[in-house]
């Protein structure tokens, strides 16, 4: 069966009702849909306390984001019934308060709505090519990987 | 092939791409970050600590044990932090 | 610290898109926002390949339910660095496609907000003073406990 | 007391409340329920089954081992079904 699947990177923001109202209107065999937004904080990601950033700015690998996005969403597909994704990854420079990221996902169960959407987000945070720039009061600087992102996405990985 | 490179690595290097035609003793990617390491001081500061290094394939994740035969584009570039 | 809470029991849908912009806009630290939207389906809750619901009835304790869901989403709270929780629950007549029930967590990191929502959700499953009677071509049942949802919820339990 | 009756409790009972007086042998949930099942034919179907039956006493959740002294609400109702 073909699942209603969108993956868009892009530029502009985006609005997260509509992308919600995309997957589930006009639909009765939808249960749940669960929608993460990831959104720019001022503080810096590198811990509590530090200089509060102006801006981000993400860049990534075009081409093989989308690539690898597509793949993800397919593994997602195959492991848990959804009956449809959405994944929008923006880039360029972002401003705290603004949105970084958004996975929607539906399904009749709520369980595979939760789930398919932490291993979508789990995998975004740590392997598709995107990197974070911070610009802060001292300068800008790029954002290093967290080691607990990588616990969090290998708990997905199947023994 | 043509090699990329993003983030901190492409600023070290000073180029987002470039086409390179490394010698045929060149069989891994590792092997490539080795030989690209010794093409100048702003490559051998990207490639300072190897281990860091990620590397694609044709647009797929790849170890740096990976044979680089058949590649038409090799990327290089620090540990992703999207999402 | 008091982070903005909304608890709502109401017989009028909801909009979704302003429940998650109300917990996120003019804030800048906040950096994952969930949603869980549970919504009426066609197919009976007793199982795949069963009769077509015409409707769903939803009954509730009203006085206890307002202060059980009060109480679970202090625990929320208490467990996880939420900075803001909305819980919005219909009663009274919903037909399929239509929303039944809002969660929305917003976080600082992405692993409080959807562990936040996903126990809101299990209880609100499991022990929330709501029950589901459907209306289907051959009359009207109430709707069954499920074990799973049972088991579901078992696993917040402190031990 | 007051005493509450929701979904199909409170179809079987034919009523959604009621002011009752149970004597003080009455002394837990599960005396009260069945106390109230020899109350007619409607409160024997409705509870049938008690152990089925949950109950909450001033809109807290209890066992149905728990005393009802003191108790202003006690409400009587099948598994909760929300969500």
């Amino acid at each position: 069966m073909t699942i209603p699947v969108t993956i868009r990177l892009q530029q502009a923001d985006f609005d997260i009702a509509s992308e919600i109202a995309a997957l589930s209107r006009g639909r009765t065999d939808i249960g749940a849909v669960v929608s993460f937004s990831g959104i720019c904080r001022r503080d810096q990601a590198g811990g509590e306390g530090g200089d509060a950033i102006a801006a981000l700015t993400l860049e990534h690998y075009s081409g093989m984001a989308e690539a690898e996005i597509a793949r993800h969403v397919e593994e997602a597909v195959a492991r848990w019934p959804l009956t449809g994704v959405t994944v929008i990854h923006r880039f360029g420079r972002i401003v705290p308060g603004e949105n970084i990221v958004l996975v929607v996902t539906a399904s009749t169960h709520r369980e595979a709505a939760f789930q398919g959407a932490e291993f979508l987000m789990d995998y975004l945070k740590t392997r598709a090519p995107f990197w974070k720039r911070e610009e802060g009061a001292s300068g800008s600087a790029w954002v290093d990987a967290h080691d607990r992102d990588d616990d969090a996405a290998a708990r997905w990985t199947k023994s | 092939m043509k090699v990329l490179y993003f983030a901190w690595v492409r600023e070290r290097i000073g180029k987002a791409e470039e086409a390179l035609d490394p010698p045929p003793t060149v069989a891994t990617v590792a092997e490539l970050i080795a030989w690209l390491s010794q093409r100048g001081e702003e490559y051998a500061h990207a490639f300072e600590k190897p281990k860091v290094i990620r590397a694609a394939i044709d647009r797929m994740h790849v170890k740096q044990d990976t044979t680089i035969a058949g590649a038409r584009e090799i990327a290089f570039f620090p540990p992703m932090t999207g999402g």
